[in-house]
């Protein structure tokens, strides 16, 4: 129940700040008056719940149970070993509190949190604003046609200009031409596909498929793709994470 | 929400651009009736003209435009393609970026990517030596190839199509997004 | 021609569409100061406003765009499902939070206030053209720097970087609550 509890939450954690500021939160403390030996506690738990889920451990978490740890040691120190003239209690460090580094980075890691969520609100808002394609303009033969042989424009003006149509592709197109945009059905990818393992006879490397084209009928290909695999008509092939995936036909296919 | 009906096929026009606003699409959209589109349309049209509006509203048959005044083409046309020597426009370099990364290609397959026409710039091109055709295509019509030409590796100074950099790395995850996306679109 | 100014820039507004209007570029096609186009189209994004216009003007850095209202955003999306825009995840928004107040920035910066490696966001926000390279830091190691890109500003609906929200002072129960409310909001 416990570990069923952890493994959901681990993943909503963006790093061992934002898992602090959870513990801390969940603690019902100051954020400048951090219990460190208890809060070290839980966060080890965490770290442990995390290792028995087998789940990669980033260095980052184990950094900073390492500074937790670092910390509550110096405030369990006797104060004479340390800070040997100055009267201190647990409550009142001052200058010298060994938490004061952590709680400056907890307070600007919280100040980010916050702007990247009002950054979010921004981005929904703008979603609902839409504008058109920029009209088709008939100028008369404006650019020059003549074989000027200085050509002003960088690598890097041809990048930016690729990124671009791709983004805008991807972001802000509307998809007036919903019908067009049809041209490859399903039912047709998964006919290539069948027709393209049956016809090899052999396995088809899955990256074959796609090569160059639209996101559109790449997109298509590869639904044609999983419709297969569910009908049984093909089976996809993978010997490992991130190998290469071989697509064969069935079994009882005819099949050399 | 009947009162902003003018508004909002004012709204309809304006993203529809170029392709016009389907009457009968928008009644569909508005849910109202395509009589009532076209009335209301003709309101707005007369009432651009009445107003002196910069646009202005015309009926292609079964669609509406938003269009600009002729007055005002001298403006428009200095601003999409400004005087300049030796540099490529921005319709230029996008076209010729495509054709950079996906030769041999076929001008439609650039207009699909750009999602404009691009006949004025693959001349542009083809007239600076950058970029020259390279063959048909296989299949119906048979349309001519391009790719681009050793001047550009050139003028880029690049040593071979090798390399010219590589970009997205993310192509493969987002690509993986917009497939869930609209897989879940379909399947839910 | 003095007094058409205001409807020539309207109808630049209009035919670059989602390119948006680059003022320099308006500049040099009306023959006019760039001061001068930034006025004009504030008085006209003001108009728009007052006269309670279909369509709204809006400024993003050096470039203004025509786009339509937020409340009649469902009428356009039944009329044209226009593709939902990506979100981005936690990280990448976390990382851009940081990139757009202390730019330029090193990767190694943003890794420090954040506490994680940011090396696959920052690969996200450079690939989805909200962010840049400018330049390299000073010093061993000369890092890169990386710094938002006018794309920025328009993705979140800001005129310019001063738009930007203010850092909160470190009053401390303003912190709390802050971090109490984003808290509960988060994780349950």
């Amino acid at each position: 129940m416990q570990v069923e509890r952890y493994s959901v939450k681990l993943d909503s954690f963006e790093g061992p700040l934002d898992l602090l500021l959870h513990l801390i939160q969940q603690a019902e403390v100051d954020i400048y008056d951090i219990p460190v030996a208890k809060i070290t506690e839980q966060y080890m738990t965490y770290i442990h719940t995390m290792q028995e889920l087998e789940l990669d451990v980033a260095s980052e978490y184990l950094v900073m149970a390492s500074t937790l740890l670092a910390i509550k040691s110096q405030m369990l120190l006797p104060k004479q070993d340390v800070w040997a003239d100055e009267d201190w209690e647990l409550e009142d460090w001052g200058e010298e509190d060994p938490r004061e580094e952590l709680v400056a980075q907890l307070e600007t890691y919280l100040q980010y949190k916050e702007i990247a969520s009002e950054l979010r609100e921004r981005h929904v808002k703008r979603s609902h604003l839409f504008t058109k394609p920029p009209s088709r303009i008939n100028t008369e033969s404006k650019e020059n046609m003549e074989h000027t042989t200085d050509i002003e424009a960088s690598l890097s003006d041809l990048l930016q200009a690729y990124q671009h149509v791709y983004q805008r592709l991807r972001f802000e197109r509307p998809h007036t031409a919903t019908v067009e945009t049809q041209r490859w059905t399903v039912e047709s990818k998964m006919e290539t596909i069948t027709t393209l393992v049956l016809e090899r006879k052999q396995a088809v490397p899955f990256l074959e498929l796609y090569k160059k084209g639209q996101i559109n009928e790449q997109v298509t290909t590869f639904m044609a793709l999983l419709q297969l695999v569910k009908d049984g008509s093909v089976i996809c092939k993978q010997e490992k994470n991130f190998a290469d995936i071989y697509i064969e036909p069935r079994g009882d296919v005819e099949y050399e | 929400m009947n009162e902003d009906i003018d508004l909002i096929l004012e709204t309809l026009l304006y993203v529809s651009g170029d392709e016009g606003l389907e009457v009968r699409r928008a009644a569909e959209a508005v849910g109202i009736d395509k009589s009532r589109v076209i009335t209301e349309l003709e309101r707005i049209a007369s009432q651009y003209e009445e107003e002196g509006r910069a646009l202005s509203v015309q009926q292609f048959g079964e669609s509406f435009k938003m269009v600009t005044r002729a007055e005002f083409s001298e403006y428009v046309e200095r601003y999409a393609s400004p005087p300049q020597r030796g540099t490529l426009s921005q319709a230029a370099l996008e076209t010729l970026a495509i054709v950079a990364y996906e030769q041999p290609v076929t001008r439609l397959d650039v207009e699909e990517i750009r999602g404009v026409k691009v006949d004025r710039a693959m001349t542009t091109l083809v007239g600076k030596g950058l970029v020259e055709e390279s063959g048909r295509a296989k299949g119906v019509g048979r349309a001519i190839l391009y790719k681009t030409t050793p001047r550009f590796l050139d003028v880029f100074n690049l040593s071979s199509l090798d390399d010219l950099p590589t970009i997205n790395d993310n192509e493969q995850t987002e690509q993986m997004d917009l497939f869930m996306s609209s897989y879940r679109e379909q399947h839910e």
